[in-house]
């Protein structure tokens, strides 16, 4: 008892004094960050999009060293982005097109000077300059896997599927998944409205009564739903395991089934859907950015990148010289009809903010229900 | 000669309770000294700042005469041997024993005889490999004994260690202390609220109650002299008769008591005539018959109770008024008491007064 | 030089008698480097204190205060991140959002409903475990029965998580084995339920039960139970009036363990629930991961969870922990 | 009879330990399965055996390195949360020390905040103080994740510890340094090794941080993660196989050599 430590105030604050001395003392040891070094290239993107013959090859070519960082998840590398401000720790990263604008918005991405990437022609030229692709006047990002959000079924128990409507088949109860602030805005589209909220400017009260009725719509048909995923990899898992026979998911997750020949058929029903591309984008305030064009051009300049991201991913490649390097399966699964390609609209980054506030809400709402 | 300790004045609270208060003494080397004294009296405190584990809200400790008050328990030549043993359990029998040692800095041969020699005193050679949780009670008696004796302290502390033993284990493990103590001529301070322990084994008792010391003596002393009510009730079973002074005659006071007039030994005190003492006398003293005594104090009295106690009974004699007196008989005598009327007798030099403390408290 | 190898020998022979004692603690202590830093710094009061205290409390005020105080700071923003030319100013409006709408409110109740829930059926699976391997197999199998339950857990979170759907999976193998039988002939939807979401979290957090329950009853002292037993109590009795208390230290820490871990749940397990089974976690991420993204609510709603899971859990730790008992 | 009965709940145990054993191991045994079956994708039925995708793993130079990097990352965060762990734990139940119930509170926050708020405000905390992502940063990461739990593990054995181990130590010419570590620590031996395993399995299994604070070095976790986004296939199941493989191959050794050590 006797033996008593009592921290009495004095202790207390000279152990503060301590404390607060060994914060700040890395402030005065500045330790330079090795990222900012010049013979080096930061890339975050996902696995097995940037061959590793490919990159050994670039490093002789240019004696700049590649550093990969693979990600599995746009919201991710946006929170890391976002948390690391000023001072990033990667030059080039991989931004789907959903998130494109958000990424913009955040100021986290430098506006694309394609008269540094000489291999542009290679781009298909429906990509170029699409509309879409120009937000506040600028090309932000290089396209390199388009995409879009489908009709996947399993063609063994759902023979045709030629709208929306399939996936509120009673008949299909409990069978069904989709992401759900994605298929918000397609069951928007589906009741009528604009699912890409283009045509609400100035008009939130519309808006939100079409966002709305689209919630309350997926609410009362929640038993639909065995699932609401995230990930491709489980609307994958799901359709091979049997556990669902009909989901909204974006063209790649389901391309790869059909390319590993499960009895997968994805389509675009008659009411549409929306199309995006995977870009890759030059950061804002790149530590690497000179070399991050090179890398950029290289890309361009190698159709076997493009083959490789489309196997990996599923996606189509929107670079010229892809299809011929594509096998007959991986080729058929990334095509549609054309009348189907027609009912594909490109995101628009038109009133994002609305979009983004009230389908997140509505998608709270839907998942709480 | 200079004690091996001593207490200086030393007082130590705990809030505003009071714990020890004004405690002096003094312990010679190579004795057995008890503190004794019921829960809460000061004993155990006492103990624990001699060990260095308390220390007193003034006053001085001195150890072989250097002041030690402020020194830490590691710093300080004395050793504790715990009331539970506070064995360490993931050390085997030899490595607590060793413990000390190591950090005294022995070689590993000469911490090797040391333990073994222990070891051979307590014959537990054996179980040096053992873990604590494999011995039995008395095992890790000794073993805690052991390691507390072996980097030699100037001073064995022991805080009730025979407490958590049956009644048989702790009487061997007594005689076994006091052989050990005598075998190694270290000066053992033992704590205890056993008075019977500490007649078997002390040199010294030191009684202490309410946080002081009320007597201090040899056993023989205490028991036969006791300078206060409440030792003489704390140490062995006692009768108290409260008497007035009618007279004194050299060392015997005549008293008055229960009607009767009574001899007894003054035991030192200066009794005034009139006032109101104590008489102290212990149930073997007294001799139960069933004719009258010829000689010393006597008075008749009606067997109220008999309790068989092996190798003697205890009768508890109502003396008129119910007043009991609890007396020994002898089994060869018991035989002789069949009735119920019997008288009751013992030599005068055989009871002592006391003052009649209660009334101050 | 033949005198010499005799006693080295001797040495070598004797030294194997002779059991091993460290000696170098007292040169350590001794040494003048010890006895001027370390060993002074405990002679004091002050320098225990410092000793004993400092360390840890710079840690836990830089880095578990720290990141919770810029989290606090966030969530006390009307916009972070601030945009160039966007104001943000102070607001407890995040906070009120939480209380304004039952939206937010009933994910929480359900987390804390279902991490209970969660916990107690940990704690009953768990249990028997933890007493079999700690009590029933002799002293020599018990490393070697523990090593076995703790093998599945290295094959990380989110193969576990994958193994518990290939089991559950309409076309998993309880599905595909009760069909070969021909008990069914549609598969049972098991997976993305609540059951497969429970049977999958205990799957993947009992560990924090078992050793927690395992360290605790493993101190209980055999001879205990056998004077027990000697005494007529049969095992319901020596269980509940002896075992269950003297383990009580160790169910609480595995319940706490279990129940905070629980709580802040989120992502893998998550691939195991249903459509219904939304948790507040899960709450808190949309407002990181949505695409409009709003940091300061996000970092209001994960201090709100924070405030009411330690308050619960120290609640619990009260009422079963009853109080410490020290001996002094 | 009584022999009958006492040994009752003795064999109703072992089954429950058995079925539960099962429990755990079915799922990895199916998981195992999966790793030899020769399609892009897991699932039933396996149809065709390969063992292609374990010459792949091994050939991953991706996976060895990651490998190699995780557990590095598990030892550094092992050894450093559980001398902090320890510390704090000792001074939670340091005599006379006030606010322990807070100091338990704030030791335990890490625990609560979900993975992604943890690793955001990590990665911003470690930029106001300007350290640099990478190594160092994860192993911070790691180690404030894995305290709570070796407070909760150490604590709950030293409240039992009996309080006059300590004082006999320093009886015996211990100070509070040597006391601690020839006493205390010893007796923490069983709760600390628990404690440790957390701490292995959470910096092993740990993504989000790993993510947030990392560089560009990979760790295991980070790699399966990017895996599993381009499709579950059987090549991740037999990364995780030989994981466990080794892990336990490990295991049961050491647990021999220990036995080996202890009948000696």
């Amino acid at each position: 008892m006797s033996e008593k430590l009592v921290t009495n105030r004095r202790t207390a604050l000279k152990l503060l004094g301590t404390g607060a001395a060994i914060l700040t003392a890395p402030y005065i040891i500045r330790p330079r960050p090795a990222w900012a070094d010049n013979g080096i290239l930061n890339v975050t993107t996902y696995d097995k999009f940037l061959p590793q013959e490919f990159i050994d090859k670039f490093q002789k070519d240019t004696g700049i060293e590649v550093r990969v960082r693979l990600t599995d998840d746009q919201g991710k590398q946006y929170n890391l982005l976002t948390a690391e401000g000023a001072n990033p720790s990667t030059d080039i990263v991989t931004v789907a097109g959903h998130r494109y604008s958000q990424f913009i918005d955040s100021k986290l991405l430098q506006p694309l000077d394609t008269g540094r990437i000489s291999n542009w022609k290679n781009l298909n030229s429906a990509y170029q300059d699409a509309p879409w692709a120009r937000i506040n006047g600028n090309l932000w990002g290089l396209p390199i896997l388009a995409g879009y959000e489908g009709l996947a079924r399993n063609v063994d128990y759902v023979k045709d599927a030629p709208s929306w409507e399939i996936m509120f088949d009673e008949q299909y109860k409990g069978q069904t998944s989709y992401i759900v602030s994605d298929f918000m805005t397609i069951t928007m589209q589906y009741l009528g409205h604009d699912g890409d909220f283009v045509t609400y400017t100035d008009k939130p009260e519309e808006a939100q009564k079409a966002t709305n009725e689209a919630r309350d719509f997926l609410i009362k048909h929640k038993d639909m739903v065995r699932k609401y995923y995230d990930a491709g990899s489980e609307v994958q898992q799901m359709f091979i395991n049997e556990d669902i026979y009909l989901a909204h998911s974006w063209s790649g997750p389901a391309a790869k089934l059909i390319i590993d020949g499960h009895p997968i058929k994805l389509s675009v029903p008659k009411e549409g859907t929306f199309g995006f591309c995977y870009t890759l984008n030059v950061v804002n305030n790149a530590p690497n950015a000179e070399n991050a064009y090179k890398l950029l051009d290289a890309i361009l300049a190698n159709p076997e990148v493009g083959a490789a991201m489309t196997r990996q991913s599923g996606y189509s490649s929107t670079i010229n010289g892809v299809g011929d390097l594509l096998n007959e399966r991986e080729r058929l699964a990334s095509t549609l009809p054309q009348e189907e390609v027609d009912r594909i609209i490109f995101f628009s980054s038109v009133n994002r903010d609305m979009k983004n506030e009230m389908i997140d809400r509505a998608t709270a709402e839907v998942k709480a229900a | 000669m200079e004690p091996v300790v001593q207490f200086d004045n030393v007082n130590k609270s705990y809030g505003g309770y009071v714990a020890v208060e004004n405690l002096n003494l003094s312990i010679e080397a190579g004795k057995f000294v008890t503190l004794l004294g019921p829960s809460g009296c000061g004993k155990s405190t006492s103990l624990r700042m001699l060990g260095g584990f308390e220390r007193p809200t003034s006053g001085r400790i001195l150890l072989n005469g250097k002041d030690v008050t402020r020194v830490p328990p590691n710093k300080r030549n004395v050793n504790i041997v715990f009331q539970d043993y506070a064995l360490f359990p993931h050390m085997t029998v030899a490595k607590n024993i060793a413990f000390g040692l190591e950090l005294k800095g022995f070689d590993n041969q000469k911490i090797h005889r040391r333990v073994s020699e222990l070891l051979e005193l307590v014959q537990l050679e054996e179980y040096a490999r053992r873990l604590p949780s494999e011995l039995s009670g008395g095992q890790r008696q000794r073993v805690a004994l052991m390691r507390a004796l072996a980097p030699d302290p100037d001073v064995l502390l022991l805080d009730e260690p025979l407490s958590a033993l049956d009644a048989k284990l702790r009487q061997q493990m007594q005689i076994e202390l006091k052989s050990i103590q005598e075998k190694t001529g270290k000066t053992f301070m033992f704590v205890t609220h056993d008075q019977e322990e500490a007649l078997t084994m002390s040199d010294t008792i030191v009684v202490m109650n309410k946080g002081r010391i009320e007597q201090m003596g040899d056993p023989d002393t205490l028991y036969g002299r006791p300078g206060s009510v409440f030792v003489a009730n704390f140490i062995g079973e006692t009768n108290l008769l409260r008497s007035t002074v009618l007279g004194m005659d050299g060392d015997m006071t005549t008293l008055s008591w229960n009607g009767i007039t009574i001899t007894a030994s003054q035991g030192g005190l200066a009794p005034k005539l009139g006032e109101h003492l104590y008489v102290v006398l212990r149930p073997e003293a007294i001799h139960c018959s069933v004719a009258e005594p010829a000689s010393g104090n006597r008075i008749k009295g009606k067997i109220r109770q008999r309790v068989f106690k092996g190798n003697h009974t205890s009768l508890m004699v109502d003396v008129g008024d119910g007043t009991l007196l609890n007396t020994l008989v002898h089994p060869s005598e018991i035989a002789h008491l069949s009735g119920e009327n019997i008288w009751v007798g013992w030599k005068p030099e055989t009871a002592t007064v006391i003052p009649d403390r209660h009334a101050h408290n | 030089m033949v005198s010499s190898n005799t006693t080295a020998q001797d040495r070598a022979r004797s030294d194997a008698s002779v059991p091993r004692y460290s000696t170098r603690i007292a040169t350590v202590i001794n040494s003048a480097l010890y006895r001027h830093t370390l060993g002074a710094a405990v002679e004091s009061r002050i320098g225990r204190v410092i000793l004993l205290a400092g360390v840890p409390l710079i840690w836990l005020i830089m880095l578990h205060v720290g990141p919770i105080y810029q989290m606090l700071k966030i969530s006390l923003l009307s916009h972070y991140p601030v945009q160039p030319g966007m104001e943000s100013h102070f607001t407890l409006d995040n906070y009120a959002i939480f209380f304004r709408e039952s939206l937010y409110f009933t994910p929480l109740i359900k987390s804390f409903i279902f991490a209970t829930a969660a916990t107690a059926v940990t704690l009953i699976v768990v249990y028997p475990v933890a007493y079999y391997v700690a009590k029933v197999v002799k002293p020599q199998g018990r490393s070697r029965a523990l090593l076995l339950l703790l093998v599945p857990f290295w094959a990380g979170e989110l193969i576990r998580t994958f193994s518990v759907i290939m089991l559950l999976a309409n076309r998993g193998a309880v599905n595909v084995l009760l069909r070969e039988v021909g008990l069914i002939d549609r598969p049972i939807p098991m997976l993305y339920t609540s059951f497969s979401l429970g049977f999958g979290l205990v799957y993947l957090i009992c560990l924090y039960m078992l050793l927690p329950l395992y360290s605790a009853i493993e101190k209980i002292p055999s001879p205990l139970l056998d004077a027990a037993a000697d005494l007529g109590a049969g095992p319901f009795t020596r269980f509940r009036r002896i075992i269950l208390p003297l383990s009580r230290d160790g169910i609480v820490s595995g319940c706490c363990l279990v129940f905070l871990t629980c709580i802040g749940v989120f992502a893998t397990p998550m691939l195991l629930g249903g459509p219904t089974t939304v948790l507040f976690p899960e709450t808190i991420s949309g407002f990181f991961h949505g695409a409009s993204d709003k940091w300061p609510v996000g970092a209001a709603f994960a201090l709100i969870m924070l405030v009411t899971a330690l308050a619960a859990a120290a609640i619990f730790m009260r009422l079963v922990g009853g109080r410490k008992k020290r001996a002094i | 009879m009584r022999a009958m009965f006492s040994d009752a709940p003795r064999v109703t145990l072992a089954a429950f330990y058995w079925a539960f054993i099962l429990y755990l191991l079915l799922p990895l045994t199916l998981m195992m399965a999966m790793s030899f079956k020769d399609a892009n994708f897991v699932a039933f039925p396996i149809g065709d055996w390969t063992f292609d995708w374990y010459g792949e793993v091994m050939q991953d130079k991706q996976f060895l390195e990651a490998c190699l990097y995780s557990i590095m990352i598990a030892a550094a965060t092992t050894l450093a949360a559980t001398i902090l762990g320890v510390w704090i734990s000792m001074l939670i139940v340091a005599e006379g020390i006030r606010g322990q119930v807070i100091i338990f509170a704030l030791a335990c926050l890490p625990a609560v905040v979900p993975g992604m708020i943890s690793a955001i405000s990590l990665r911003i905390f470690i930029s106001t103080i300007d350290m640099p992502t990478g190594t160092a940063a994860i192993i911070l990461g790691h180690t404030v994740h894995a305290v709570p739990f070796v407070v909760v593990m150490a604590l709950t054995r030293l409240r039992s510890m009996p309080g006059n181990l300590v004082d006999a130590a320093r009886d015996l010419g211990a100070d509070s340094v040597v006391a601690f570590f020839r006493v205390t620590l010893p007796y923490l031996g069983p709760a600390l090794f628990g404690g440790m395993i957390f701490c292995v399995l959470l910096s092993i299994d740990d993504f989000v941080r790993t993510f947030f604070l990392g560089g560009y070095r990979l760790t295991l976790p980070m790699l399966i993660f990017a895996k599993v986004q381009g499709g579950m296939s059987p090549e991740i199941n037999a990364m995780a196989t030989l994981v466990l493989v080794v892990t336990a191959a490990v295991g049961l050794y050491a647990e021999h050599l220990t036995r080996r050590a202890r009948t000696r």
